[in-house]
C-alpha cells in the first residue's frame, strides 16, 4: 500500500529525517514508536504533502506522491489525524464531517447518512449540531477520526490518538482503529507513546530514533531489542 | 420683441407655479437647503461659508423678507451635515429637497461635493446657487439650473498674480501643488497662463496629500532656477512650506501663495512675510456694491452675529455672503421659486449687480465670468495690502522678496 | 547641481529615516509584546504634537522641556487604555486581527475628537532656532532637524539600554521572544504589557512633538499619515523587532527622500509602500527580523 | 445501506429532522432575501427620496460580498475599498472618456474587479495582519495610480462628472437587479458545498487540505466573488452620484463602514451583514442627524465595543447563547 524510500527531510541544517524508509501492506497497522523529535510527526506531515521531503520517495499504491499538494494527496485516499485535533471549530459537527465531501459527486443524502454513521460511531450523534469547538479534548479526537474515516480512506496517518483522551475513549478509540483494517479495509500508519496500544494494535513496529530505523519489526522483537531499550531507558 | 416674449411666458409659469396647489413657498416663507461639513477635508471653508449665508438669511429676516409675488417672506435656512462626503451630500441633498422640502438651494463647498449635489437638484428640478465651486468642467455638463453666483472658475484664477508676476519682469515659473482637485485645477490654470504670459514654466511639481516633508521640494524650485514660486495647496502645507524655506535659507523673488490672505496662515506671524497672495476681500478692496451689504456693514453684521467665531470673516464668508445676495435678487426678481424661472432671472441679472465680493457676470451655463481676484502681499508694518491691478492697489509691491539673511 | 541635490536628498532621508524610526520603534515594542497592532498610534502622535503646542500657549512651556512632560502623560494614558482596552483584547477569537479592529475603531474616535476639540485649521509651534540652517559646501541642513536627529539618537540609546541592559527591558525582550515562558519564570506579565502600552505611548507622544518641530504645521488629519509610514517602516524592519525599526526607518526615509529628487513625492510614497509589499513577500520577518518572532 | 452498516445509520426521525433544519434554513432566507429586495423594489413608488434606500443597498451589497472573504474564509481586506474605487473609474472612465453605454461599462467594472481580485490573489498566502496592512497599502497605491493616470483619461484629482448619464430611476432599479444577485450569489454560496469548503478553510486551512479541499482554489472563488460585486457597486454609485475624484472612490471609510456593519450584524452568516448594514445603517443616519460633528466618534466607539463585546456580532452572539436555534439561521 504504502512505501517510503530513504526519505530525508532538512530544516536549514537541521536533519529531521535522515532516510527512513518503511512499508505498509494493505490492511495492516504499522506502529511508529520513538521518542520526541524522533521524527514520527515530520514523517507523517511529508507523507501527507504539507512539508516537501529533501529526498527519498513515498509511493502509494505503486505511484509517487512526491509534489502532490495535500489535498490531491487526501484524494488519493490518505487520511490524517493530528496530536492536537485540528477540526473546523466554528462549524457543526455534520458540516465538520461533510467538509471532505465539497469536491467529488456523492448525494446530500449520501453524505449525510454516512456522516450519521460514523457520528453513531463515535457516539457523538446526538451532538451533531454543535459546534466543534464546543467538545471536550478527547470528543474533538474522535470526531476526528470520524472525518477522516468518513472519507473511506486507503491510508490513514494517526498521530498520537489517545493522547490527552480519558480511559474510557480511549477504549472507543482502540475498538475503532482494531477495525480499520478489516472492516473498513484500510491500512494504517500509527504514531503514538502509548506502547501497550502500540504493541496490541500493531501487525508490525518501526523504531524511530534521531531521524533514523532503530529498529523494525513484530512487537515481541521490539520489546526485546536491544537497541530500542537503551534508546529508551539508556537516554 | 422676443426677449419680452418670453419673458411674458416665464412670468405667467411663475404665476401658475405659484398658485398651484401645494406650490412652494405656501407656508409664507422661502426655506433653502444647504449643508455643511462637520468634518472631513472641507470642514473649516465649509463653515466659514455658512456663516456668510447665515448673515445674509439673519440681513433678510430683519428687512422683513424677500419680496415675492408681492409678499415679504422670510427666510429659513435648513442646514444638514455632508461630512465632506460626496455619497453623503447626494443623499443630504434629496433629503433637503424631498423630506425638507426646500425651495431652493445653497452648494455645499468644493466642486466635488456640488457636482454631486448638483446632481440630486438637477433631477427634482431645484435652482441651486454655487459659491465655491470652481472646476470648470461642472459647468459643461449640461445643468440648467446651477449658477455660480461669487466664485470665478479655476482656470482663471492665477491670472492676476500672474500678470503682475510678468509686469514685475520674472522669467521663470516654479509651480508645486498637492494632487486634490482644487489645487490641481489652479496649478493646471497657473500653468497656462504662464505660458500664454511668455513666462517659462520650469518645475511642475506634484506631492500627494499628506506630505510633511517639503525641504526637497524647495530645494527642486530653487535648483530650477525660478524667479516665481507658485505653490497652489492648503494653509497647512503652505504653513510648512514658509517655515521650511526659512530653516533652509530658500529665497525666490516673487512668492505667491493662494491661501496666504487667510488668517489661519497669517497666524503664523512674520515668517509669512512679503508673501503675495490674492483676496476678494479686504479693507481696502470696496466695490461700489448694489446688492447686499457693503464690506463694513457686512464686517459689522459678522461681529455682531459670531462673536465667538474664532477667525475673522474670510473669502469664503464673503464668497458665501455674495452668493446670498445675489440669490435674493434673483428670487426677488423672479418672483417665484421655480428653477428655470429663477435661472432666467439669473441670466437677466447677468452684469447687472455687484456685491461686495465685486461685480456679477455669469454665462448661458452659469459660470461665472467676473469675481475678480485682486493681489495683496503681505509687507511688514503695513499687513496685508492691495497691489494689484492699479485700479485697486493701494502700495506698490516690494520685489524682490528680500532674502532671509537680509530681514 | 542635480549631485548636490541627490546628495542632500540622500542626507535628509538618513536625519528623517531616524526620526521616522521612532515612530516604528513604540510601534514595535507594542505590537512585539502585546501583539497589538496599533493603529491609532499616528492619533497619538498628532495628540503629542497638541500637547507641545497647548503646553507652549498656556504654560509657556518650550517643546523641549514639554518632552519628558508629554511622555510621563502619555504612558500613563497608556498605562489606562490597557485595562481598558488591550487586555479584553486576549479573549477574541483572532486576538491580532481584533487588536487592529479596534486600534482602527479608536483612530477614528481620536480623529473625531481632535476634530471636535481643535478643529480643522493647521497649527504650528511657535520657535525658531538660532542659527535656523547650517551649511556644509552646498548642503543644507536646518538646525532644529539636527536637534530633532540628536534627541532621537538619546532616546533610541536609552531605548537600547533599557531592552539589553535593565531587568524589565530583558524581561520585556523576552516576552517578545516567547510569551508563555514568561509567565511560568515569574515574571509579572499583566504589569510589563500595562507598562509596556505606557512606554510605547509616551514614545509615540515625544515623536508628535519632534515631527511637529520639523514639519511645522499639523492638523487632526495628519495622523492616518504617520501610522502608515509607521507600518512601513516595522514591516521593512521586522514585525515586532525594537531595532529592526531603525533599520526600516532608514531604509524607508531614504528610498523616500531621493525618489523625490528623481522622481516626485507621490512616487515616493508609492515607491515605500512598493517597498513595503516586496519586503512581506519575500522576507516576511522583515530584513532585520529573525524567523522565531512569527 | 443502513442494515449492511450494522445498525448505526442515523435514526429515521433524526435524519429528516436533520433534512428539514437545511430545508428551514434556506427557506429563511429566501425570505429574509425576498423581504429585503421587495420593500426596496417598491421604495421608489413610495418615496421620492431614493438615496437613503439606494445607500441602504449599496451598504447590504458591500457588506454582503465583504462577508464572502471575510466571513467565509477569514481575510480581513482592509483594503476592499479598492475593488469599489477601481469599479467605479473602470464604470467613469470607460463611460465618460471611451463612450461606452452605461450598461456595458458596468460590466466591464465587474470584470474589473475580478480581474485585480486575480492580480491581488498572491496577497492571500499572507496571514493576519500581514494580510490587513499589505491590503491597505494596496488600496493607497490603487488610488495613487489613479491620480497619477493622464488627466484626460480619469481626470486627474478633480476627477470625473457623468451629469449626462444622470438616471436615478434606472440606476436605482439596476442596483435592486444587483442587490438579488448578490443576495442570491451568497445564498448559493453558503448553502453550496463550497460554502462548507470555504468555512473549513477559514477555520483551518491545513485541516481542510487534509480532508481533500484545494484551498487556493477554494479561496480564489470567494476572493474574486467578493470583489467582483464591490467593483460593480462602485460603478452604480457612481452612476447615480454621477461624480467621481480619487478621494472618494477610494476613502478607507468605506472599508471601516463596511467592517464595522457586516461585524456587528456578525461575520460568517448570511443574515448578520444584511442585518449589521440595515441596523447601523439605519443608526449612523441618525446619529448624523442628530449629533453631526460627533458622529464619526460614535462610528470609532461603536467598532471597538463591538470587537469587545460581542467579537462575533448579533448573530453570532445569539447562536451562541441559543445553540438550539442556530441551526436554522442561514
Amino acid at each position: 500500500m504504502l512505501r517510503v524510500t530513504d526519505l530525508t527531510k532538512t530544516f536549514g541544517g537541521l536533519k529531521a529525517l535522515g532516510g527512513v524508509s518503511l512499508h505498509i501492506p494493505e490492511k495492516r497497522v504499522l506502529g511508529l514508536l520513538g521518542m520526541n523529535g524522533s521524527g514520527k510527526t515530520t514523517l507523517l506531515n511529508c507523507i501527507n504533502g504539507l512539508y516537501e521531503p529533501s529526498s527519498g520517495d513515498i509511493q502509494l499504491q505503486g505511484t509517487s506522491l512526491l509534489g502532490l499538494p495535500t489535498h490531491k494527496i487526501a484524494a488519493r485516499g490518505v487520511g490524517r489525524t493530528f496530536q492536537v485535533p485540528k477540526l473546523f471549530p466554528r462549524m457543526t459537527l455534520l458540516e465538520n464531517l461533510a467538509a471532505p465531501f465539497t469536491t467529488g459527486d456523492a448525494s446530500d443524502a449520501e453524505v449525510y447518512e454516512r456522516s450519521a454513521e460514523w457520528l453513531n460511531r463515535v457516539e457523538l450523534y446526538r451532538l451533531r449540531h454543535n459546534y466543534a469547538e464546543e467538545l471536550s479534548g478527547g470528543q474533538q479526537k474522535l470526531v476526528e477520526l470520524a472525518r477522516m474515516m468518513v472519507a473511506q480512506p486507503k491510508l490513514v496517518l494517526l498521530d498520537e490518538p489517545f493522547a490527552g483522551v480519558n480511559p474510557s475513549l480511549a477504549l472507543l478509540i482502540i475498538r475503532l482503529i482494531e477495525a480499520m483494517p478489516e472492516r473498513d479495509g484500510c491500512s494504517v500508519l500509527l504514531v503514538s507513546h502509548d506502547l501497550t496500544s502500540v504493541y496490541q494494535l500493531s501487525h508490525n513496529i518501526v523504531v524511530l530514533h534521531e531521524g533514523r530505523v532503530l529498529a523494525e519489526g513484530g512487537a515481541a522483537e521490539i520489546r526485546s531489542n536491544p537497541d530500542v531499550i537503551e534508546a529508551y531507558l539508556g537516554a | 420683441m422676443l426677449k419680452q416674449l418670453r419673458n411674458a411666458a416665464l412670468a405667467a409659469a411663475a404665476a401658475l407655479a405659484f398658485t398651484a396647489p401645494g406650490a412652494d413657498a405656501a407656508d409664507d416663507k422661502i426655506r433653502i437647503g444647504m449643508t455643511v461639513s462637520s468634518a472631513g477635508n472641507f470642514a473649516l471653508a465649509s463653515q466659514s461659508g455658512v456663516r456668510g449665508v447665515e448673515i445674509w438669511v439673519d440681513e433678510v429676516n430683519k428687512a422683513g423678507g424677500l419680496e415675492v409675488g408681492g409678499r415679504k417672506l422670510p427666510v429659513e435656512l435648513v442646514k444638514l451635515d455632508d461630512r465632506s462626503d460626496k455619497q453623503m451630500t447626494a443623499r443630504v441633498y434629496e433629503t433637503l429637497i424631498t423630506d425638507e422640502k426646500v425651495d431652493l438651494l445653497f452648494a455645499p463647498f468644493g466642486s466635488t461635493l456640488t457636482a454631486a449635489a448638483a446632481t440630486a437638484t438637477e433631477r427634482l428640478d431645484k435652482f441651486l446657487v454655487i459659491w465655491s465651486a470652481a472646476a470648470d468642467t461642472l459647468y459643461d455638463q449640461g445643468f440648467k439650473n446651477i449658477v455660480s453666483a461669487t466664485q470665478m472658475p479655476v482656470s482663471r484664477m492665477p491670472v492676476a498674480s500672474l500678470d503682475l508676476a510678468k509686469e514685475l519682469g520674472t522669467k521663470k515659473v516654479a509651480i508645486v501643488y498637492v494632487d486634490e482637485p482644487f489645487p490641481a485645477g489652479l496649478a493646471t490654470g497657473a500653468e497656462a497662463a504662464a505660458k500664454e504670459r511668455g513666462l517659462e514654466v520650469v518645475l511642475m511639481e506634484r506631492y500627494p496629500k499628506g506630505a510633511k516633508d517639503f525641504s526637497l521640494i524647495l530645494q527642486k524650485a530653487r535648483a530650477s532656477g525660478a524667479d516665481v514660486f507658485f505653490p497652489t495647496s492648503y494653509e497647512g502645507d503652505l504653513i510648512s512650506m514658509v517655515r521650511q524655506m526659512r530653516q533652509m535659507n530658500i529665497n525666490f523673488p516673487y512668492t505667491f501663495m493662494v491661501y496666504a490672505s487667510t488668517p489661519q496662515f497669517q497666524a503664523i506671524g512674520e515668517d509669512g512675510d512679503y508673501i503675495y497672495s490674492h483676496t476678494n476681500f479686504h479693507p481696502t478692496i470696496n466695490w461700489e456694491v448694489n446688492a447686499g451689504l457693503n464690506r463694513e456693514q457686512f464686517v459689522e453684521a459678522y461681529d455682531r452675529l459670531f462673536p465667538k467665531a474664532e477667525y475673522p470673516a474670510d473669502f469664503q464668508t464673503v464668497l458665501a455672503y455674495g452668493a446670498g445676495a445675489i440669490a435674493g435678487e434673483i428670487i426677488e426678481k423672479a418672483g417665484s421659486t421655480d428653477a428655470a424661472v429663477l435661472k432666467q432671472a439669473a441670466l437677466d441679472l447677468s452684469g447687472e449687480l455687484t456685491v461686495l465680493a465685486g461685480p456679477y457676470k455669469i454665462d448661458e451655463t452659469g459660470k461665472q465670468l467676473a469675481m475678480p481676484f485682486p493681489v495683496v502681499q503681505l509687507q511688514p508694518e503695513k499687513g496685508m495690502v492691495t497691489v494689484w491691478p492699479s485700479e485697486v492697489a493701494v502700495a506698490e509691491p516690494i520685489f524682490p522678496i528680500p532674502a532671509w539673511t537680509d530681514r | 547641481m542635480t549631485a548636490d541635490l541627490l546628495l542632500q536628498g540622500l542626507i535628509n532621508g538618513l536625519i528623517l529615516g531616524l526620526i521616522y524610526s521612532l515612530i516604528g520603534l513604540s510601534l514595535n515594542i507594542i505590537f512585539g509584546v502585546l501583539r497589538v497592532v496599533n493603529f491609532a498610534h499616528g492619533e497619538f502622535i498628532i495628540l503629542g504634537a497638541y500637547a507641545a503646542y497647548f503646553l507652549q500657549r498656556l504654560l509657556g512651556l518650550s517643546p523641549f522641556l514639554a518632552m519628558p512632560v508629554i511622555f510621563v502623560m502619555f504612558a500613563l494614558i497608556g498605562w489606562a487604555l490597557y485595562f481598558v482596552l488591550v487586555k479584553r483584547l486576549a479573549r477574541s477569537d483572532d486576538p491580532e486581527t481584533a487588536s487592529l479592529l479596534v486600534m482602527f475603531g479608536l483612530s477614528i474616535t481620536l480623529g473625531a475628537l481632535m476634530l471636535f476639540f481643535f478643529e480643522a485649521d493647521a497649527r504650528s509651534l511657535d520657535y525658531m532656532l538660532e542659527p535656523p540652517f547650517l551649511m556644509f559646501g552646498n548642503i543644507v541642513i536646518p538646525t532644529t532637524r539636527l536637534v530633532a536627529l540628536a534627541i532621537t539618537l538619546v532616546i533610541t540609546g536609552i531605548t537600547a539600554w533599557f531592552l539589553y541592559r535593565t531587568f524589565p527591558g530583558k524581561a520585556l525582550r523576552a516576552v517578545i521572544m516567547n510569551r508563555s515562558a514568561v509567565a511560568t519564570v515569574g515574571i509579572d506579565v499583566e504589569k510589563l504589557s500595562a507598562m509596556t502600552f505606557g512606554i510605547g505611548l509616551g514614545f509615540a507622544g515625544v515623536t508628535g512633538v519632534l515631527l511637529a518641530m520639523i514639519f511645522p504645521a499639523f492638523s487632526p488629519f495628519a495622523g492616518a499619515d504617520y501610522t502608515l509610514i509607521g507600518f512601513i517602516i516595522i514591516v521593512l524592519g521586522g514585525l515586532g523587532h525594537p531595532i529592526g525599526a531603525l533599520v526600516g526607518g532608514l531604509l524607508f526615509g531614504v528610498t523616500e527622500q531621493v525618489t523625490v529628487v528623481l522622481a516626485d513625492n507621490s512616487v515616493a510614497l508609492l515607491v515605500g509602500f512598493a517597498l513595503m509589499i516586496a519586503v512581506i513577500f519575500f522576507r516576511p520577518s522583515g530584513l532585520f527580523g529573525r524567523q522565531q518572532l512569527r | 445501506m443502513a442494515s449492511s452498516l450494522g445498525g448505526v445509520a442515523a435514526p429515521a426521525e433524526g435524519r429528516s429532522g436533520d433534512a428539514r433544519v437545511g430545508r428551514i434554513r434556506i427557506s429563511l432566507w429566501i425570505v429574509v432575501a425576498l423581504g429585503v429586495v421587495l420593500p426596496l423594489l417598491a421604495a421608489p413608488a413610495l418615496t421620492e427620496n431614493l438615496s437613503f434606500s439606494f445607500y441602504l443597498m449599496l451598504w447590504i451589497i458591500l457588506c454582503t460580498s465583504f462577508n464572502l472573504v471575510a466571513g467565509f474564509t477569514g481575510y480581513m481586506p482592509f483594503g476592499y475599498v479598492a475593488f469599489y474605487g477601481v469599479g467605479a473609474y473602470a464604470t467613469g472612465v470607460l463611460h465618460k472618456t471611451y463612450g461606452l453605454p452605461m450598461p456595458g461599462a458596468l460590466v466591464c467594472a465587474a470584470l474589473a474587479g475580478a480581474a485585480v481580485s486575480l492580480l491581488l490573489a498572491p496577497t492571500l498566502r499572507l496571514k493576519g495582519v500581514y494580510f490587513g496592512i499589505v491590503s491597505l497599502a494596496l488600496a493607497v497605491i490603487f488610488r495613487l495610480v489613479v491620480s497619477m493616470l493622464p488627466e484626460d483619461i480619469t481626470g486627474g484629482s478633480m476627477g470625473l462628472i457623468l451629469a449626462r448619464a444622470n438616471d436615478p430611476q434606472t440606476t436605482y432599479y439596476v442596483t435592486v437587479a444587483v442587490l438579488a444577485a448578490c443576495l442570491a450569489a451568497a445564498g448559493w454560496l453558503a448553502f453550496s458545498r463550497t460554502g462548507v469548503a470555504l468555512r473549513a478553510v477559514r477555520d483551518d486551512a491545513d485541516a481542510a487540505a487534509i480532508v481533500g479541499i484545494d484551498v487556493t482554489r477554494t479561496r480564489l472563488k470567494a476572493w474574486v466573488l467578493a470583489a467582483t460585486f464591490p467593483a460593480v457597486v462602485g460603478g452604480l454609485e457612481a452612476w447615480y452620484t454621477n461624480a467621481i475624484d480619487p478621494e472618494a472612490s477610494f476613502n478607507i471609510l468605506v472599508t471601516a463602514k463596511v467592517i464595522v456593519y457586516s461585524m456587528a450584524g456578525g461575520l460568517g452568516t448570511l443574515l448578520g451583514p444584511v442585518l449589521g448594514a440595515g441596523a447601523l445603517y439605519g443608526i449612523d443616519h441618525l446619529i448624523w442627524q442628530k449629533f453631526p460633528v460627533l458622529n464619526l466618534m460614535f462610528l470609532g466607539i461603536i467598532i471597538m465595543v463591538m470587537i469587545l463585546v460581542f467579537p462575533r456580532g448579533l448573530v453570532g452572539s445569539f447562536a451562541q447563547r441559543f445553540p438550539l436555534l442556530r441551526r436554522y439561521i442561514p
